[in-house]
C-alpha cells in the first residue's frame, strides 16, 4: 500500500499554513517531513491522521480518500488500521489512569476482538517488540520514564496493525541517550514489519537515521525533495542549506549562519510582502 | 506547550515540599472532615433512633429552656427541643443541595463535554445559554421560583439546580477542552475509538475529580442558599424542623438573652459548609498533586 | 582573575531519602572564558548553574563554597546577595517568554534593574537599554520597549533577555539552555549574539547545555555532568575528539550526527550506539559510581565504591578504568 | 493601529452581548408570570379581591389582550422609561416605591464591598507572604468565615456586639451620614464576613500561583527588591483574578441584601423583594429581579472592560470560574 497527498492546504485564520503540498510514502518506506517551528509539518501530520481537515487536497492511501467522513464502527476501525500515530509529547500522550497493559488490551480488544488468553498473548507480543518487560507492564504512566512511555505509545500504535505509523517529533521530548534507543528501535520495527514511517521532524540529524526520503518543508510549502542521503550530502535549496549549516559542530560558525538566515529572510520579504 | 526538559529547579521543590506539607496537614483534616460529614449523613438517617425527643412536641414549660438534663441544647421558642430539632433538621437541611448537585452536576457535566467535544455552534449555543442563566444568581431564582410557585422546598431546589448548572458546566467544558487537547485522547481517536466510547472512558474519568471537587465545594453553597430561603421563610415551612427555619424561629429570643436556640443550628451550618469546603478542597489538591507528579 | 569558583558544592534536598542534586562540584571560569556544562535532563547542571546566583532550591542543605568574582555566594543573604546579583552575575535562561512577566511591557522589563539597583533616572535607563537592544540585533528598539511580550516571537524575546542580562555589565554570565526552546536556526543568531558580546566584554561565560556538539562548537572548556556529579572536563575540541570517561564517550556515540561531521560515532549500518538501561532518579542512590549500571566497561570496583575526579594538566575523569584506555571504548 | 481596532471591536462586541443577554432575561423575567401555575391574571390577583376593576388594571398594565411578544415589547418599552406598573400590595407606583429604597441597598453594597476588598485583599496577601503560623491563622479564619452564611453572621454578630456589648443598633436605616454608617455597620459586616473569607483565600491562592511562576524567580535573580518583586510581579500580576471575583461578589450582593435587610429590619431593595414575594406583589418581584439581572450584567460588563487594562493579553482566554 501507498500513501498518496495531493495539494493539501490548510488555513488557520489569517495564515495559510499549509499551502498545497503534495507527498508520497511508498509501501513500507519513510518518509521525513522537516521544517522549523510554524512549517506546517505538525498540521500534515494531523491531517493524514485524520485529526484536522484539510481546506483542499486529498490524503489517498491505496487509492481510497481518508478525507471522506466516516460513520459506523467497521469503518473507523478500517481507517484506524491504515494510519496510526505517536506523538511528541511522552508525558500526555497516555491515559494517566491506565497501566501499560490496560491500554494495548484496549485496543486490541477493539481491533482484534479475541479471547482474553488471546488478547494477552497479543499484548506480550507487542511489549516484546517494542523492549518493555513485566515491570513497565503493570505500571501507571507516571511510574515510568520518558523513553518507557514513549515504547507505550509505540506498541499502542502497532497494536492496530498500521499499514503506516506517523512519528510526529516522536523524539525530541527525549534525553540523547534515550533517543538512540527509540532510534534505534523504529529501525527495527521497519525492517521486521515492513510498515511505512512519515516521520516529522525539526532534527535533520535525527532524520537521517529513519529515513530514506525527506521533504524539507518551510512556511508551508515543501521547498525541497529528495532520497535523504543525497539531499543531506547536497542540499539546493537555500533553506535546506541553512538548516544544516545551523546543526552545531565543531569549527561551527553561528556569525555566518545567522547572515545567511537574514539573507533567507530579507530575499522571502521581498518576494512576497505581507 | 511544554518545556522542553528542565523544568526550574526551585519551583519543583516548592511543589514537593507543598505535597509532603499537604499529606501531613491536609491529611487528618480532610479524614475528620468527611468522617464528620459521614456523621451528619448518619444522624439525618437515623434521626428517628437518636432523636432524645419529638421534635415537634410542643410544651410550654420548657419554652426557653436552659441546656440541662432534660434538653441537653435546651428549648426554643415554643418549649421544643432543640437538639432533636436540629438533628431531624439535618434531613431537609441536606436533602435539598443534595438535590441541588446532584442535578446541577448532572446537567453541567453533559452540556460542558458535548459542548468541548462538539465545539462550533454547539459550544456556542450552550456557553450563550449558560451565561443567560448564569446572570441570575441562584438565590433570585430560588426566590422568583418561590414568587410564582409558592413556599416549600421543590421549587427553589429546582431553580437552584438551573442556576448552580453554568458553574459546573463552564467548569467542564474548560477541563474537557483542555483535556481533549491532550495528544492520548487524539490518540485513541486516531486508533477508531468512537466520540462517545472516548469521551465515556478516557476524557470524563479524567477529568471527573476536578468536577468533584466543585460538586463538593457547591454542596456547602447550597445548603447555605436554601438555608437562606428557609431563613426567609420561603423554603421549609414551620413547624417542620430545619437549621435555616430554627434560626428565623428563635431570632427574637436573642434579645431576652436566650442565644443557643438560634446559634446552634447556625454552628451546624458553619461547620457542615466548613467540612464540605474541606473535602472539596482536599480533592482539589489531590488532583492538583497528581498533575505535578 | 577567575570570575567563578566553585568547591565541593554539595545540594541536599530536605527529606533524605534522595540523593544530593549535585555532589562534590569544583568549577572555575576565568575572565574571558566560556565553559560548557553539559549533562541530560536530571544531571544537576541548572542548580549548579544557578548555584552562582544564589538560588539553591528551597529549604536544601547547601555545603562547598561558590564564589564570583571573588564574593563568596553561599551563606549570602539579603542586601549582600542582592547586590551580588545586581552587579556581578545575570542570567539567561530556556524559556524567554516564561521569564519575563507578561503582563508589563519589554521595556520595563528591561529597565526595572538599572532602575532599582542603581537609581537611574528614567532617560538615562531608557539609553542605555536602546543602545543594548541595537547590540543585540533588535530593530527600532524604542517601538520595541513599548510592546509586550506577547507581541514578540521566542527567539526575539532572548534577545531581550540577553540585553536585559548585560544591562548591569556583568562579570559573569550563566546560560541556562538559552536556545532549547528555539529553532535549529534562531539558535545560531542567539549564540552569534552571546560570543560576540561576551568576546567584546571580556565575560566569563558557563554555558549549559544538553547538547554536547553545540557546546563543543563554541566552549572553551566542557565539563560533562551525569547523577549531580562531573565526571570527565576537558578542552573542547579534546573532549570531543577524545572522550576519557564512558558516559561522554557514550553519548557521542548516541547523538545523531550529519553526513559531514568528522565525529565518526555512526557505524557502517547507519544506526546509533546507545546508551543502555535509563537516567539514575534522585531516589536511586548506588554506592558506586552513578554510571556504572549502564556501563559497558564497569568492573566489580565500579559498582562498590564511587570514583574520585582525578586531574591531569587541563583534563578530569572521575573513573576507574580511565586510564586503562584513551579512546573509543570497549 | 490594529491594537486600538482590537480594542474598540472587544468594547463594542460586549456591548452588543450585554443587549442580547439584558433582552433575553428581561423576557424571561416578564414571561415567568406565564409559567406560573394557572392564568397569569387569577396568578397575579391571588388572594385579592377579583373586582372587575382590579382585573381590567391588571390586564392594562401587561397588556394581556395582546400576543405574547407584544405584551412583552409593551412591558419593556415601560420599563425603559422608568414605568415598572403598579404594585398591587402598596397600590403605588413600582417606580417610585423602589426609588425610595434604592438608596439604603446602594449604601449597604457600598460599604460591605470596601471592606470585602480591604479585608479580603489584606488578609489574602498576608496569608501568601507570611507562611506558617500567619497563613494558617488566616487560613482557618477564612474558611469559617466563607461558610457563615449571612443570616447566621446577623445572629452570630447581634449577639455579641449588639446585645451583650450594645455597641451597634441592631435596627433601623439611620438618619445622615455618621448615623447611618454607625447603623449599618452590622449588615454590612455580616453581608461581606462570608466574601471576605472567599476573596482571601482566592488572593491567597493567585498570589500564590504567582510566586511559584519563573518570571518571578528571575526578577529575584536580576537582584530586583524584594518588595519591589511582590508589588510589580506578584500582587499586580494577581489582579486579574481578585478583580474578576470581586465582580461577581459585588453583583451577588444584591440579591443577599434581601437577607441582610430583613434582619436588621432595614427598608431596602431586598426587604422589599421579600415583602413582595411574601405578599404575592408580583410587579414588585419582577421589576426588583430585573434590576438585580442587570447590576449583575453591568458589574460583570465592567469587570470585562476593566480587564485588559490588567491583562495586556485580553481576549485569549475567559477566567470566570468561582461560583
Amino acid at each position: 500500500m501507498s500513501l498518496e497527498a495531493q495539494g493539501l492546504c490548510k488555513r488557520f485564520g489569517p495564515l495559510l499554513a499549509v499551502d498545497h503540498v503534495s507527498f508520497s510514502v511508498a509501501d513500507g518506506g519513510s518518509l521525513g517531513l522537516v521544517g522549523e517551528s510554524g512549517s506546517g509539518k505538525t498540521t500534515i501530520a494531523r491531517i493524514v491522521a485524520g485529526l484536522e481537515r484539510a481546506d483542499g487536497g486529498s490524503v489517498r492511501v491505496d487509492g481510497t480518500d481518508r478525507g471522506v467522513h466516516v460513520r459506523g464502527r467497521a469503518a473507523r476501525l478500517a481507517r484506524a488500521r491504515q494510519v496510526q500515530m505517536v506523538f511528541q509529547d511522552p508525558y500526555l500522550s497516555l491515559d494517566p489512569r491506565l497501566t501499560t497493559v490496560e491500554t494495548l488490551t484496549e485496543v486490541i480488544a477493539l481491533h482484534d476482538g479475541g479471547t482474553r488468553v488471546a488478547r494477552r498473548e497479543r499484548v506480550d507480543e507487542l511489549l516484546d517488540q517494542v523492549g518493555l518487560g513485566d515491570r513497565e507492564a503493570a505500571a501507571l504512566p507516571r511510574q515510568l520514564s520518558g523513553g518507557q512511555r514513549q515504547r507505550v505509545a509505540i506498541a499502542r500504535a502497532l497494536a492496530a496493525r498500521p499499514r503506516l505509523l506517523i512519528l510526529d517529533e516522536a523524539v525530541a521530548a527525549l534525553d540523547v541517550s534515550i533517543q538512540a534507543q527509540i532510534l534505534n528501535l523504529l529501525a527495527d520495527i521497519r525492517t521486521q514489519t515492513g510498515i511505512g514511517y512519515l516521520f516529522v521532524s525539526h532534527d535533520l540529524a535525527v532524520v537521517r537515521y529513519v529515513t530514506d526520503h525527506v521533504a524539507v518543508m518551510y512556511r508551508g510549502r515543501v521547498v525541497e525533495r529528495g532520497q535523504t542521503a543525497a539531499v543531506l550530502a547536497a542540499p539546493r535549496h537555500p533553506y535546506t542549506q541553512l538548516l544544516l549549516a545551523s546543526v552545531p559542530r565543531p569549527g561551527w560558525d553561528p556569525t555566518a549562519v545567522a547572515q545567511a538566515r537574514r539573507a533567507l529572510q530579507a530575499n522571502n520579504a521581498s518576494e512576497e510582502p505581507s | 506547550m511544554t518545556a522542553v526538559n528542565t523544568a526550574a529547579p526551585e519551583l519543583v521543590r516548592r511543589r514537593l515540599g507543598g505535597r509532603l506539607r499537604g499529606a501531613a496537614a491536609g491529611g487528618w483534616l480532610y479524614l475528620v472532615a468527611a468522617g464528620l460529614l459521614a456523621i451528619v449523613v448518619l444522624v439525618a438517617v437515623l434521626a428517628d433512633v437518636v432523636a432524645p425527643a419529638d421534635p415537634l412536641a410542643v410544651s410550654l414549660s420548657d419554652t426557653l429552656a436552659p441546656a440541662g438534663p432534660d434538653h441537653l441544647l435546651g428549648g426554643d421558642q415554643s418549649g421544643r427541643d432543640t437538639l432533636s430539632r436540629l438533628l431531624h433538621g439535618a434531613r431537609s437541611s441536606l436533602l435539598g443541595p443534595l438535590a441541588v448537585v446532584v442535578a446541577s452536576t448532572a446537567t453541567g457535566i453533559l452540556l460542558g463535554v458535548w459542548a468541548a467535544w462538539r465545539g462550533g455552534l454547539v459550544d456556542w449555543l450552550v456557553s450563550r445559554s449558560m451565561e443567560l442563566v448564569f446572570a441570575f444568581p441562584g438565590l433570585l431564582l430560588a426566590i422568583l421560583a418561590v414568587a410564582l410557585v409558592g413556599p416549600g422546598l421543590t421549587a427553589p431546589v429546582i431553580a437552584m439546580a438551573i442556576a448552580y448548572t453554568p458553574y459546573i458546566a463552564r467548569l467542564v467544558r474548560a477541563a474537557a477542552s483542555q483535556e481533549a487537547a491532550k495528544p492520548y485522547i487524539a490518540a485513541y481517536r486516531v486508533q477508531g475509538f468512537s466520540g462517545l466510547a472516548v469521551n465515556a472512558r478516557h476524557l470524563l474519568p479524567n477529568i471527573f475529580p476536578v468536577v468533584l471537587a466543585q460538586t463538593t465545594l457547591n454542596f456547602g453553597y447550597a445548603l447555605m442558599d436554601l438555608a437562606a430561603l428557609s431563613y426567609l421563610g420561603f423554603g421549609v415551612q414551620p413547624p417542620s424542623p430545619d437549621w435555616g427555619t430554627m434560626i428565623k424561629e428563635n431570632q427574637a429570643a436573642m434579645l431576652e438573652g436566650a442565644f443557643l436556640p438560634s446559634v446552634a443550628p447556625g454552628v451546624c451550618i458553619v461547620v457542615v459548609v466548613v467540612a464540605f469546603t474541606i473535602v472539596g478542597e482536599g480533592i482539589a489538591d489531590r488532583v492538583a498533586r497528581r498533575e505535578a507528579a | 582573575m577567575n570570575v567563578l569558583e566553585v568547591d565541593g558544592l554539595t545540594v541536599v534536598l530536605p527529606g533524605g531519602s534522595h540523593r544530593p542534586l549535585v555532589d562534590g562540584i569544583a568549577l572555575r571560569i576565568g575572565a574571558g572564558e566560556v565553559v560548557g556544562l553539559v549533562g541530560e535532563s536530571g544531571s544537576g547542571k541548572s542548580v549548579t548553574a544557578r548555584s552562582a546566583l544564589g538560588l539553591f532550591p528551597a529549604r536544601s542543605r547547601v555545603t562547598g563554597s561558590v564564589r564570583v568574582a571573588g564574593t563568596e555566594v553561599v551563606g549570602l543573604a539579603g542586601e549582600a546577595l542582592r547586590r551580588l546579583r545586581a552587579e556581578q552575575a545575570a542570567m539567561i535562561f530556556q524559556d524567554p517568554r516564561a521569564s519575563i512577566n507578561p503582563l508589563r511591557r519589554v521595556g520595563d522589563f528591561l529597565t526595572e534593574a538599572v532602575r532599582t539597583n542603581r537609581g537611574w533616572a528614567r532617560a538615562r535607563s531608557r539609553d542605555r537599554v536602546v543602545e543594548l537592544l541595537g547590540e543585540v540585533g533588535i530593530a527600532d528598539p524604542g517601538a520595541a520597549m513599548r510592546r509586550y511580550p506577547h507581541q514578540f516571537s521566542g527567539g526575539m524575546l532572548q534577545r531581550v533577555m540577553i540585553a536585559a542580562a548585560l544591562a548591569v555589565d556583568p562579570m559573569l554570565l550563566l546560560a541556562d539552555e538559552p536556545t532549547t526552546a528555539l529553532d535549529v536556526s534562531t539558535q545560531a543568531e542567539i549564540v552569534a549574539i552571546l560570543l560576540r558580546l561576551q568576546a567584546e566584554r571580556g565575560m566569563g561565560m558557563l554555558f549549559v547545555t544538553h547538547d554536547l556538539e553545540l557546546a563543543a562548537s563554541i566552549c572553551h572548556r566542557i565539563a560533562v555532568m551525569y547523577a549531580g556529579r562531573i565526571v570527565e572536563e576537558q578542552p573542547a575540541d579534546r573532549l570531543f575528539r577524545a572522550p576519557r570517561h564512558p558516559y561522554t564517550q557514550g553519548l557521542l556515540a548516541a547523538t545523531p550526527t550529519l553526513p559531514s561531521a568528522t565525529g565518526g560515532a555512526v557505524q557502517a549500518s547507519g544506526r546509533l550506539v546507545p546508551i543502555s538501561g535509563r537516567p539514575l532518579s534522585l531516589t536511586d542512590t548506588p554506592p558506586g559510581c552513578a554510571f556504572a549500571p549502564r556501563c559497558p566497561r564497569a568492573i566489580a570496583l565500579c559498582t562498590a565504591t564511587a570514583p574520585d575526579l582525578h586531574s591531569s594538566g587541563a583534563e578530569r575523569v572521575a573513573c576507574h578504568r580511565a586510564d586503562e584506555s584513551v579512546g573509543a571504548g570497549g | 493601529m490594529s491594537a486600538v481596532a482590537g480594542v474598540s471591536r472587544f468594547v463594542a462586541g460586549r456591548l452588543v452581548s450585554l443587549v442580547l443577554t439584558l433582552l433575553a432575561t428581561s423576557f424571561l423575567v416578564f414571561s415567568a408570570i406565564h409559567v406560573a401555575p394557572g392564568d397569569p391574571e387569577s396568578f397575579l390577583l391571588r388572594g385579592r379581591g377579583v373586582s372587575p376593576e382590579a382585573l381590567a388594571a391588571v390586564r392594562t398594565q401587561y397588556h394581556l389582550d395582546e400576543p405574547l411578544p407584544v405584551q412583552y415589547w409593551r412591558w419593556l418599552s415601560g420599563v425603559l422609561t422608568g414605568d415598572f406598573g403598579r404594585s398591587l400590595q402598596f397600590r403605588q407606583d413600582v417606580g417610585g416605591l423602589l426609588a425610595a429604597r434604592l438608596p439604603t441597598t446602594l449604601w449597604l453594597v457600598g460599604y460591605a464591598t470596601v471592606l470585602i476588598v480591604v479585608a479580603g485583599v489584606l488578609f489574602g496577601a498576608l496569608a501568601a507572604l507570611r507562611p506558617g503560623p500567619v497563613d494558617t491563622t488566616i487560613m482557618v479564619g477564612s474558611t469559617v468565615a466563607a461558610a457563615t452564611p449571612s443570616f447566621v453572621a446577623v445572629i452570630g454578630l447581634s449577639a455579641v456586639f449588639a446585645v451583650t456589648l450594645d455597641l451597634f443598633p441592631t435596627f433601623g436605616n439611620g438618619e445622615g451620614f455618621a448615623d447611618r454608617l454607625w447603623h449599618l455597620t452590622l449588615p454590612a459586616v455580616a453581608l461581606a464576613l462570608s466574601t471576605v473569607g472567599l476573596l482571601a483565600r482566592v488572593t491567597r491562592s493567585a498570589m500564590l500561583a504567582e510566586l511559584g511562576r519563573e518570571h518571578v524567580e528571575v526578577a529575584r535573580a536580576r537582584g530586583i527588591p524584594p518588595g519591589t518583586v511582590v508589588r510589580r510581579h506578584v500582587l499586580r500580576n494577581a489582579l486579574g483574578p481578585i478583580t474578576v471575583l470581586t465582580g461577581l461578589i459585588v453583583a451577588g450582593m444584591f440579591v443577599l441584601t434581601a437577607i441582610v435587610e430583613t434582619a436588621f429590619g432595614l427598608s431596602g431593595l431586598g426587604s422589599l423583594l421579600v415583602q413582595a414575594v411574601t405578599a404575592k406583589d408580583f410587579p414588585v418581584v419582577q421589576a426588583i429581579s430585573l434590576l438585580v439581572v442587570v447590576a449583575f450584567m453591568v458589574i460583570n460588563l465592567l469587570v470585562d472592560l476593566v480587564h485588559p487594562l490588567i491583562d495586556p493579553r485580553m481576549g485569549r482566554h475567559d477566567s470566570r470560574v468561582l461560583p
